[in-house]
């Protein structure tokens, strides 16, 4: 790609960095997408010293530095905290806009999870609504094995 | 950790465009050095050490620090990359006033630049979230935002027509800013009829893409008054960098970690009143309604007062506190030199040098950056000596 | 992806990260790059206070921060200053292995080329030959419109 | 610029292996800051601050100070990443011993660290050339060690079998160590029947790809001694990165870079004699010539005459100096932190805690970095304090 400026060519050089790249999921937040898959179920770890219970599962707590044993079960639906509408498009995103965005809190999680909310019209979305998990038929150990949030 | 008192003693920034082919991005460092050595009446020979940041996977470069050095001049100088997202450029002044602060240098080039034409900013920003968890469904800063001006409104109930004033005002000071991209006036209107992007967010509230770079020189208490006849002094900085996930952040309130970062260096410097106390502030508000809310996580009002605020007039020129007088990220934003840019003009204005967009009898300058998940960066500058 | 560990499936997450870049040659190294493409010229910047022949040119001098403005033919044809027979494969290179990699310095030049070595028997490279550029027929403003060096 | 005497005083790392799929980046940097901490008998509360390294583009992870926080222990801590290619571990210890030298914190935790299971190594790699001038052409890291290692063996007569007796040696020392990841040992027949990758290079001349961290903690005089009965304090650093394009390097000479760094260490630590003043180094050597060429570089013999000193034995365990008890990078290379290895292994050596990699008396060690563009970084151990 070439623009004149006066009388000198100013060159561009278009490429496309493509690295592949396999990150490993852990122990930990394998079990938590093996239970999206095998089970339809949203397990979280409980810090035995601060009580936070994290959606996704870590194995150390952000706060006091505590190493996470315990597990527990919290539930498919929860809060829309809040979202917004994806008018603009971008090729990294599954499905065209627009589309939903949404911070639920499950119940029984003290973190927010970041996921897609449909099954609604746009203008009926609010922020404070009850949400529910829409499982995948075909699930494959994957964070979208939860296709979206639908209101209840 | 404050050992020695530090100034900015010049400062140099490109004229921002959308795009500049005619120089690559180590050529276009050279422009922003090159301007900040004149401004200081220095040569390369007496800069000490170079800090530089940008994001560097927005030009695929990975040795950004040797990379750049016919640009930076800093050929076997010592020099630090730092990058941390969108508050880039104030980690970039932050770690330009440790290296003096603490006594290890006594002139220090700091630069922030990106050029952004160079790759699909979306897709670069994607990546920035955490690989298995967030960016599979989050894409570019743009959502991410606005899940943050949906909750402010709903709370507060604060409009859209609020929040455009915040884009008009910086729009409007703009025009006064030889150096910004996007010099041209817009009416509550046009921020209204733009197109909607990410609901509230529509094209006019947001920041555009931009080529340029920014550098600022450090320099300790021995040579500060010898290069500059009014130094900006800095009398503190905080940095809160709190969360990680987006869901870790607290929809509930506004901006918690610049009431943190804000709180602790209002407690340094001794303020107590930051709208009476402060003259003018450079805050990185990346869109709109973020001039609502974080002016609030500043203290300069009450919960959900900020509308008022700016209705009023308060932030604009002649207003009783100037914000961006330069028109701010919304008409400039060269990432990776954005933050330190807001640096770079709160020093401007306590210099003096600030031309058509300079704020009278400026004393007490706040620059502020953002970036990454809810992050905030502060610094304070003063014309006088910190005590 | 996955791999068993005990009774727990580890999880890797495969993707690619494509992000497309177009890279600002500038009006130096434009200038440069046009002139292999029109006049298979090879153009360098000489630094005015340390008399550096840069190949690529360079708009500012790398040891001294002095303005450059000055340019100068350098040859087609040096010295090749040291090499290597890249015998393994990778997806980013254009040819498929063997290949011959080389630095050349090229007459008039102050600093090598890094560029790409052929019409020889690998075993008869040697360090400290004379090679000379053969530029493609189609050329479009580009460092590979030298299509590699040739001994001499 | 060194106003605090500045020791380790503790270190950890991980089990090293090709591939740890039982944890993300952020638990396996968790596991060596848990050992580093167990060694120094400290919690994550006695860390003033943290420094964090790895090259971010071989796991694509662009926020990696925040991002790893779980496994840091960084959370609202001062947090600084540093990245310089290969020699980002030694950027690493050079940054934590800054922090504490300079007197700005007491303990300072560094880490580095790489998942290179994540990534296409090579790939990512070549992202590192310039993208207009050299990324073309020059692919992976192989290729650009390779025309050093031939310039060298044309000027010096040196052979692929003298280089061979390097790979023999390091991965003889790696069996001694639990920790590293190639612990097989190697005949000369073994190396020179290996398949060539690029000319003078063969498959076990050069290091793996590896998953692994490692922590240190450095300390102020006020606390190395109260942590560690037998701190090793820091003596001098120096880091020398004088290229940028691989046609700028002086294929003439030996690694001019170390032999600038080695110059000023001895220099500043008042050593005349390296081969008799130290008892121990741990070299960052990714392929095996560089075990002859750099040596000369760093003053341990003539020019030309490393491959003697190799197979008289001076530099084996048992030998006069013995060079990378630990195996070295030859039998673990994780990238980011395999600079700070070396100077971790070095401390190790210097507080006697090596088991069966242990050098009998090491009172003085160096270690060394490696990385982008024939860069090189070096530091100088001892068990006495600096005066
Ligand atoms: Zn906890
Ligand atoms: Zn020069």
């Amino acid at each position: 790609m070439a623009q004149k400026q006066q009388d000198q060519e100013l060159l561009q050089y278009e490429s496309r960095i493509k690295v592949p790249y396999t990150w490993s999921v852990g122990e930990v937040g394998s079990r938590f997408l093996m239970e999206l898959k095998e089970n339809r179920k949203i397990w979280a770890t409980r810090c035995p010293s601060c009580d936070m219970v994290f959606v996704p599962p870590k194995k150390t707590c952000t706060y006091c530095f505590s190493d996470i044993h315990e597990w527990v079960e919290v539930k498919d639906e929860g809060v829309l905290q809040t979202f917004t509408v994806v008018r603009y498009e971008t090729p990294l995103i599954p499905g065209k806009p627009p589309y939903i965005i949404g911070i639920i809190m499950l119940d029984g999680a003290d973190t927010g999870l970041v996921h897609l909310i449909a099954g609604v019209p746009h203008d009926k979305v609010k922020v404070g609504m009850r949400v529910k998990a829409v499982f995948e038929e075909k699930r494959k150990g994957h964070i979208l094995d939860i296709n979206h949030f639908k209101p209840i | 950790m404050a050992k020695e008192k530090t100034a900015i003693v010049a400062t140099g920034q490109t004229h921002h465009r959308s795009s500049r082919l005619d120089v690559n991005g180590i050529e276009l460092i050279h422009e922003a050095v090159t301007r900040c050595l004149e401004d200081g009446e220095l040569t390369i020979d007496d800069i000490d050490a170079v800090v530089i940041g940008n994001m560097d996977h927005f030009e695929g470069i990975n040795y950004v620090d040797t990379w750049s050095i016919d640009g930076s001049g800093a050929f076997m100088k010592p020099i630090i990359k730092v990058t941390t997202g969108g508050t880039t450029g104030s980690t970039v002044g932050h770690c330009g006033y440790h290296l003096v602060a603490s006594g290890m240098f006594d002139k220090v080039l700091a630069i922030g630049w990106e050029k952004n034409s160079e790759s699909d900013t979306t897709a670069a920003i994607t990546t920035a979230f955490d690989p298995i968890w967030d960016r599979l469904v989050f894409a570019g800063a743009i959502s991410g935002l606005a899940v943050e001006a949906m909750a402010y409104m709903v709370k507060y109930g604060a409009t859209e027509k609020d929040a455009a004033r915040v884009a008009v005002r910086d729009r409007k000071h703009a025009t006064n800013n030889p150096y910004a991209q996007l010099r041209k006036e817009v009416s509550i209107e046009d921020v209204m009829n733009s197109p909607m992007l990410s609901d509230p967010i529509k094209l006019l509230d947001v920041c555009p893409r931009t080529d340029g770079a920014c550098a600022v020189v450090f320099a300790s208490e021995q040579y500060a008054e010898k290069i500059c006849d009014r130094p900006a002094w800095i009398h503190g900085i905080s940095a809160k960098h709190p969360y990680n996930y987006l869901g870790d952040y607290d929809w509930e309130d506004r901006l918690p970690s610049m009431q943190m970062a804000s709180k602790e260096l209002y407690a340094k410097a001794g303020i107590k009143e930051p709208l009476k106390e402060i003259d003018v502030m450079e805050l990185y508000l990346p869109y709109s309604c973020a001039g609502l809310s974080w002016i609030e996580a500043l203290g300069l009002c009450g919960p959900g007062q900020a509308p008022k605020l700016l209705w009023d007039g308060v932030t604009d020129m002649g207003g009783e506190l100037p914000i961006n007088p330069s028109g701010g990220v919304i008409a400039t934003n060269c990432i990776g030199a954005t933050a330190l840019l807001r640096i770079s003009e709160a020093a401007v204005q306590v210099m003096g040098r600030g031309g058509k967009r300079q704020v009278p009898d400026v004393n007490t300058a706040l620059a502020s950056g953002f970036g990454g998940c809810f992050w905030s960066d502060v610094t304070l500058l003063k014309s006088t000596k910190p005590k």
